[in-house]
């Protein structure tokens, strides 16, 4: 009765592996061990992402300035890689990540102090980070050649069979379980989203842990900016573009409300790999390209709806007889 | 560059180079009312859309303003004549040849486009099918689209390799597929097995070419496009040059174009770039 | 109940005192130089009509507002509360009026959010977190776990949460802010022995309730504000009852129930084998023209499901609805208006008032189509209607234009009345009336329902105060859970029968609190 | 019952109380910001005070306008629809697939028209009958809807429309003014008075503040949003119609990213994108307000992706300036 969440995730981890066993009907070589980590680690941002924005999400708030911010974090660290090629990788790591929290504060600071909805305040910045990219890089791009190779060769180095780029995944996804469920920043969260009216009596600073929800999101999108110009060994200004939408769909499929204050790490997650796993298939199931956007579309709507379903509260029950609940309250 | 050449050279000229926020046709169209209401003489145009840009540019042309198309066209009634930076079949025979050439004994390739209503990439592919009868043993086994994103490019080119694992070959007629594909090669640790070819520019290939993920390649020369462009919207504007087919029109430089039925010319033929001269020209464009 | 420890000795002086304390919002003055003392090992009362400013002196003590003016001590030391934080680490915590929780969150996190247990390592201890919420559960005689999810539980439920908050923290000063208001008879029992277990830990308590007869049973003190003003204060000894309401009123209350000529008229609704899978079973009843029909039980036996699958939001399984003797199908509350049956809920703030809109709009929402014309709203009629209902309620608001969530909680209820009497209904259900309203008002609200009867409306009302309901019903019919226990009137409608037939006593009638 | 309580107090109908000049402001506001544009436009560019010229700048925002009415009053009532974008694409390619059955101009727009509709009923069954959060479920019908077009037209085009199908979007009524400025001033007074001065109106106010208190109050709030849905629908159908026949072609990328566009235009109009409130005026100013700001930037030649950065701005700081004007005053007091 209490442990609803699991049976929510249960059900989209149940949904993850019918697909897997559908595209191996078709293409037996998707679920071999060596491409499924290959489809992680080509989901690994989207990962990232989705757990940055899943904290907003549960905050009440929407970040969707988060493509744009990984796309101008990551134009930055490769012009500033262009630029002093001997700058070692944990520097520019602490760059990519300080940059995105800076533009995550920004959003933050817009919400916090001049309350604006969070979704204005990322439609606008989303817009005014594209622009500054065309800016600084007067429209350039940064090519694979300019970069230096410890740049470009950080996030694909491997290390234990998985590479980097996997285990940075795997990394945040932990810290994330851990600060979700015992720290009081977590627990801040969760009730700021649940009931903010609530979270002022309790002395909890509504504005506040929505500003940090931004920072972590911004960050996060930094991060995420050096990875994925590092990986994809090239940096213009439309990288990414349209991605928002994406990390934003991965939490929902995920189960994080978009009302705030209900979700999970484990949802998030998982979220990300379904349409991590629906974007590698289709591919190379040998389905139209001109497909792709329709499924996708459609997996959206079935998850959401399906979920919508598993996250059904049975409501109390009040007659001492009543026989098998049917769930179908009100 | 070209543009800023030509205009230096005819001297009276002004260049306004600009674009829309999103390639969309929508935002293409405001621009063009801008340039429309700036009474500019001529607009030189590389459509994203070969059909909704038409009523647009009709409406320049009813004001007096000379409308030409270069690199990705537009549709005849919507311009005076169009430039193609070289002849649509050279091309299509020059990417089948890239693949072809390194396999001499046949093999399969695969193609990766932009977006699936790029004009040029479509015309391409088409007249490359039209000669695939001339290089027997190959076979073309899919065509994606990569819709000119880095990642999804990437993703499409992995893709191509799983569901191929004989590959042999990847052809990109876009400069975005063919960098990000000669990426996933390297990642996939496909060098020397798939190669990856199309068009691409010197700058951004150098990569590849030095990792072998990319043989060789072919491009026109971009400075030149823009020179030619710059110089037939001049001829026709200020030098009355009526576009007809059949005409040859000066543009400077680059010799003369010559229009077709459709009132279209090419330039010249495309150059191929690999390990020998890639140095020599990855600093210029 | 148990040993009286703290003596009502004037010689203690005040753990907290707030002198000359100013508040103001937008158009009103919410509080206006106040002030009130509160003595360690004394429960003070703080009374006053609704929209006094008592809940605003809570938040102001608890740091939730910050007061335009005056000082705060606590034990002689002026102090600023800039957040909440910083009253609880000044020792003051409350119940506050709404439920303040966390409805994703357990039983458990939301006792002790922003104060649990942490191990070692900085990260939450949840077991320790349990163990300890598990104590404080059973202290206030809570029937459920600390790992219930929040949201399974039922308002009552909830506001022992609270309450169990409230004492997790070790605080000097505890608030209560109409902590009975929600709770059954055994738990208001459960409650009052808690405050007597406070008091003799030396605790202040500050006391606010409407009910007079429990500030007379547990206060020591009283406070009295009126229209945001410091009317008076001193011992409860030295006062009584009539005393205090006429400080509080300005004037006297005779809080006597209408005299009402119970003769009833033909039947108006019937009401045959509702049903619902989970909620509730065989409920009939048929109400009669010029009826006031009363549903008592304990919190939680189902009325309001019940009312609220009458009034077509919940989908019974089912059950006929006869209005004059004629089925009706009723599967919305639009089709529920059209029949002439409205339904005044008891959650005011999420299901009565539509807070944002101004006071007017919210009057005529329901009726109108009878303001309008053919669909194009005509402002003026708006004005009559909403001003006629008002005035008939004795609305205090600085305009009709104003926004109804600047009201007091009392006075918003009062515009959920009056939007559905606007309709002019044949029926009218009204869920725990005067919960929250203050003793003049609610005597308004009484003479009122009994005006309404008197004019051949029809009257359900649910409510919990056994006062009310036998002096108000002509009628009682008894719910316990999920279904109809019993139906009482005449000399059968006796306190003790309606608390033996709410909690299922069949044996002898045990001795049964008033 | 009047003998018992005392003298009933008299409450004013009207106080102007701070927030409704807030609201009054916001308008206000806005048209000084329009205003402050247009004539720093005709300052900075000699070719922008011409009527031919302008009338061509109406263009970047009328089908938009279009669609921000009936979105407006869907952001109020707390529901948005980020599918409209994908809705005109269908609607489009539903009108050129007619087409090649040889539909003529009055087929084509009742087509466009009808598709338009089963949209918005589309996403209008998965928000009020199930349930679903309108900001999910029309996340996914923006890739399904344009998903769809693309497997109907894959990398073609429809073309050929009927020169009189190019009156909506090319043609003119009197001298410059164009047929969608017509179009335009039509919708946005139907959807000032059904907003304002309508049941309706109200109705969508009182549900967007709180629908479960609208519920209990007689609203039958599922049947109003399922209308705001089909609303909107049609008219992203309307703008199908007028782009379709200003660009005289049918692509599955028409009107990509146009959804974005839509909610900032409502939301710089001074609608509360968590519902409640808003007006119509508003949006109509925050439509010139766009519009004047994209001409006269794209009269400077400016890029459009720079051009983006001052929308951003002006989104934020529409909102932001009186806001941190009113915290400088509060200090200063
Ligand atoms: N947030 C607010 N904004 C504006 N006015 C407010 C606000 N909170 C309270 N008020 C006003 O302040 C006054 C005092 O309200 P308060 O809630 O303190 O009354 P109360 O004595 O607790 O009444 P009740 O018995 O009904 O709970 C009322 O007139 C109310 O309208
Ligand atoms: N767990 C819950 N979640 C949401 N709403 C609840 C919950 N419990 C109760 N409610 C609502 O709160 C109100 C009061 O609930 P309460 O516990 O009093 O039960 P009830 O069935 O209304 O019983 P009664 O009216 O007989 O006291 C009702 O409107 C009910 O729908
Ligand atoms: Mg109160
Ligand atoms: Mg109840």
């Amino acid at each position: 009765m209490t442990r609803f969440i699991p049976v929510r995730e249960a059900i989209l981890a149940a949904a993850i592996l019918v697909l897997m066993i559908l595209i191996a009907s078709r293409f037996a070589g998707f679920v071999a061990p060596s491409n499924l980590a290959n489809v992680f680690n080509d989901t690994a941002p989207l990962i990232i992402l989705a757990l940055g924005q899943m904290v907003v999400i549960l905050t009440r708030c929407i970040d969707l300035s988060v493509a744009a911010n990984l796309a101008l974090t990551g134009m930055a660290v490769a012009m500033i890689n262009v630029a002093m090629p001997g700058l070692p990788i944990p520097v520019i790591l602490v760059i990519a990540i300080a940059m995105g929290a800076v533009m995550g504060a920004i959003n933050g600071i817009l919400v916090w102090k001049l309350e604006i909805p969070p979704i204005v305040v990322t439609l606008g910045t989303m817009t005014i980070f594209r622009g500054i990219i065309f800016l600084i890089s007067d429209g350039k791009w940064v090519n694979s050649h300019e970069m230096s190779p410890a740049f470009t060769g950080f996030p694909r180095a491997e290390f234990l069979g998985l590479p980097v780029l996997s285990w940075i995944a795997v990394a945040c996804v932990i810290g994330f379980a851990i600060m979700m469920s015992r720290t009081p920043l977590g627990r801040s969260i969760f009730a700021v989203g649940g009931n903010p009216h609530a979270a002022v009596y309790t002395g909890i600073n509504v504005g506040k842990t929505q500003f940090v929800a931004f920072v972590i999101s911004g960050a996060l999108a930094g991060l995420t900016g050096y990875l994925w110009v590092s990986r994809f060994a090239v940096a213009y200004v439309d990288i990414a573009g349209g991605f928002e939408l994406e990390v934003v769909a991965a939490c929902v499929i995920g189960g994080i409300s978009i009302a705030g204050g209900v979700g999970s790490v484990g949802g998030a997650v998982l979220g990300a790999i379904f349409l991590g796993v629906v974007k590698n298939a289709l591919p190379v199931v040998n389905i139209s390209p001109f497909w792709q956007l329709a499924i996708s579309g459609s997996a959206i709507l079935i998850a959401v709806a399906f979920n919508a379903r598993a996250g059904r509260t049975k409501g109390r029950i009040i007659l001492k007889s009543a026989e098998t609940p049917t769930g179908g309250t009100s | 560059e070209g543009a800023e050449e030509a205009a230096a050279e005819l001297g009276d000229v002004e260049i306004i180079y600009t674009g829309p926020t999103d390639t969309t046709a929508e935002g293409q169209i405001e621009v063009i009312n801008a340039l429309i209401a700036q009474q500019v003489d001529a607009i030189a145009i590389s459509a994203n859309d070969t059909d909704a840009l038409v009523p647009a540019l009709q409406r320049a042309m009813q004001r007096g303003i000379t409308v030409i198309s270069w690199d990705s066209g537009v549709a005849p009634e919507g311009r005076q004549l169009h430039l193609n930076p070289s002849s649509n079949s050279l091309i299509g025979n020059m990417i089948i040849k890239l693949a072809a050439d390194h396999l001499p004994d046949g093999g399969e390739v695969a193609l990766l486009s932009a977006t699936t209503t790029s004009t040029n990439q479509n015309i391409w592919i088409e007249e490359m099918t039209k000669v695939m009868g001339n290089y027997p043993g190959i076979e073309v086994v899919a065509t994606v689209y990569g819709d000119d994103l880095a990642d999804k490019s990437y993703r499409e080119a992995t893709g191509l390799m799983q569901s191929y694992p004989d590959l042999d070959a990847i052809i990109a007629p876009t400069s975005v597929g063919i960098v990000a594909a000669a990426q996933a090669v390297v990642d996939a640790g496909k060098v020397g097995e798939v190669n990856v070819t199309g068009l691409g520019l010197p700058s951004e290939m150098a990569g590849a070419i030095e990792s072998g993920a990319s043989q060789s390649f072919a491009i026109w020369n971009p400075i030149d496009l823009g020179y030619s462009a710059t110089m037939l919207a001049y001829e026709l504007s200020q030098n009355g040059v009526e576009a007809a087919p059949g005409a040859e029109i000066p543009m400077g430089r680059m010799g003369s174009l010559t229009l077709d039925d459709n009132n279209e010319g090419a330039m010249a033929d495309p150059f191929v770039y690999d390990a020998s001269n890639i140095d020599q020209f990855k600093s210029i464009f | 109940m148990t040993t009286q420890t703290a003596p009502n000795s004037p010689l203690t002086s005040p753990v907290v005192s707030m002198d000359m304390i100013t508040k103001t919002f937008p158009g009103v003055k919410a509080l206006d130089e106040v002030k009130l003392d509160l003595y360690p090992g004394q429960v003070t009362a703080l009374v006053g009509e609704n929209g006094a400013g008592k809940s605003t002196t809570v938040k102001i003590l608890t740091g939730i507002y910050f007061p335009d003016g005056g000082t705060i001590r606590i034990d002689g030391d002026p102090v600023t509360f800039s957040n909440p934080n910083d009253a609880a680490d000044a020792g003051i915590t409350a119940i506050h009026q709404e439920t303040v929780l966390f409805d994703e969150l357990s039983v458990a996190e939301n006792i002790f959010i922003g104060h649990a247990p942490r191990t070692r390592f900085g990260l939450i201890d949840k077991a320790e977190m349990h163990r300890n919420a598990t104590v404080l559960l059973k202290e206030i005689g809570a029937p459920f776990s600390s790992y219930t999810q929040l949201r399974e539980l039922g308002i009552a439920n909830k506001h022992l949460v609270a309450i169990a908050r409230a004492l997790s923290v070790d605080a000097r000063v505890v608030i209560m802010d109409e902590p009975t208001a929600a709770l059954s008879h055994k738990e208001i029992e459960e409650l009052y022995e808690l405050v007597e277990t406070l008091k003799s830990q030396g605790k202040a308590i500050l006391f606010i309730s409407h009910k007079f007869d429990e500030i007379f049973r547990i206060a020591d003190r009283y406070t009295v504000f009126r229209d945001g003003a410091f009317v008076g204060d001193g011992l409860i000894a030295d006062i009584d009852e009539d005393a205090l309401v006429k400080m509080m009123v300005g004037r006297a209350v005779d809080h006597i129930f209408p005299d009402r000529d119970s003769s009833v008229g033909e039947d108006v609704l019937q009401v045959v084998g509702y049903a619902h899978p989970t909620e509730f079973a065989d409920i009939g009843f048929t109400l009669k023209r010029g009826e006031i029909l009363g549903f008592y039980g304990l919190v939680g036996a189902g009325r309001s499901e019940f009312m609220q699958a009458l009034f077509g939001i919940t989908k019974p399984s089912k059950g006929v609805t006869k209005i004059n003797g004629k089925i009706r199908i009723i599967r919305s509350p639009a089709d529920a208006v059209k029949n002439g049956i409205v339904y005044v809920p008891e959650d005011r703030g999420k299901q009565g008032a539509i807070i944002g809109l101004p006071i007017f709009q919210n009057i005529t929402l329901p009726s109108i189509g009878r303001t309008s014309q053919r669909g194009f709203l005509r402002l003026a009629e708006e004005f009559k209607l909403a001003r006629e209902y008002a005035e008939r309620l004795d609305l205090r608001a600085a305009s009709l234009d104003q926004d109804v969530g600047n009201l007091s909680g009392g006075n918003q209820q009062k515009v959920v009345i009056a939007k559905w009497l606007a309709t002019q209904p044949q029926v009218i259900i009204l869920d725990e009336p005067t919960k929250g309203i203050d003793i003049g008002s609610k005597a308004a609200v009484h003479e009122f329902m009994a005006e309404l009867a008197a004019q051949g409306l029809s009257v359900i009302m649910v409510s919990s105060e056994i006062p009310e309901v036998i002096g108000m019903s002509d009628r009682v019919i008894v719910m316990r859970d999920g279904r109809i226990a019993a139906e009482l009137a005449g000399a059968d409608l006796t306190p003790e029968t309606l608390v033996r037939h709410a909690a299922g006593i069949t044996a002898t009638p045990e001795s049964v609190p008033a | 019952m009047t003998d018992t309580s005392v003298q009933a107090r008299h409450v004013p109908d009207r106080l102007n109380t701070r927030a409704y000049r807030t609201f009054r402001s916001w308008e206000a506001l806005l048209l000084a910001v329009a205003i402050a544009i247009f004539i720093i436009n005709s300052f900075a560019s000699p070719y922008f005070l011409s009527a031919w010229n302008l009338s061509d700048a109406t263009f970047n925002f009328t089908e938009k306008a279009m669609i921000a009415f009936a979105m407006a009053l869907l952001i109020i009532s707390g529901e948005i629809d980020l599918s409209v974008a994908s809705i005109i694409a269908l609607a489009s390619t539903a009108m050129g697939l007619a087409l090649q059955y040889g539909a003529g101009t009055p087929e084509l727009v009742v087509i466009g028209l009808t598709v338009g509709l089963l949209c918005g009923a589309f996403n209008a069954v998965f928000v009020t009958v199930l349930g679903l959060p309108s900001i999910v479920v029309t996340i996914g019908t923006m890739s399904l809807f344009r998903g769809i077009s693309f497997i109907i037209l894959g990398d073609d085009a429809f073309r050929g429309y009927p020169a009189s199908f190019s009156w909506f979007g090319q043609g003119y009524i009197y001298w410059v003014f164009t047929v969608e400025m017509l179009l335009f001033v039509i919708i946005a007074v139907i959807y000032g008075v059904l907003l304002h001065k309508t049941n309706f109106g109200r109705a969508v106010y009182a549900i967007g503040n709180n629908p479960t208190g609208a519920l209990f109050s007689g609203i039958r709030v599922q049947r109003v949003k399922f209308i705001l849905f089909l609303l909107t629908g049609l008219m992203s159908g309307v703008a199908a119609v007028c782009l379709t026949s200003r660009l005289g072609s049918t692509r599955p990328s028409i009107a990509t990213g146009m959804e974005l566009e839509v909610v900032t235009m409502v939301v710089l109009g001074g609608v509360n994108i968590l519902g409640g409130s808003g007006s119509i005026p508003g949006v109509v100013i925050a439509a010139f307000v766009m519009g004047l700001v994209t001409f006269g930037l794209g009269l400077l030649n400016v890029p459009g992706i720079v051009m983006s950065i001052f929308i951003g701005l002006l989104l934020i700081g529409v909102i932001a300036l009186p806001r941190l004007w009113a915290m400088y005053a509060a200090r200063r007091a």
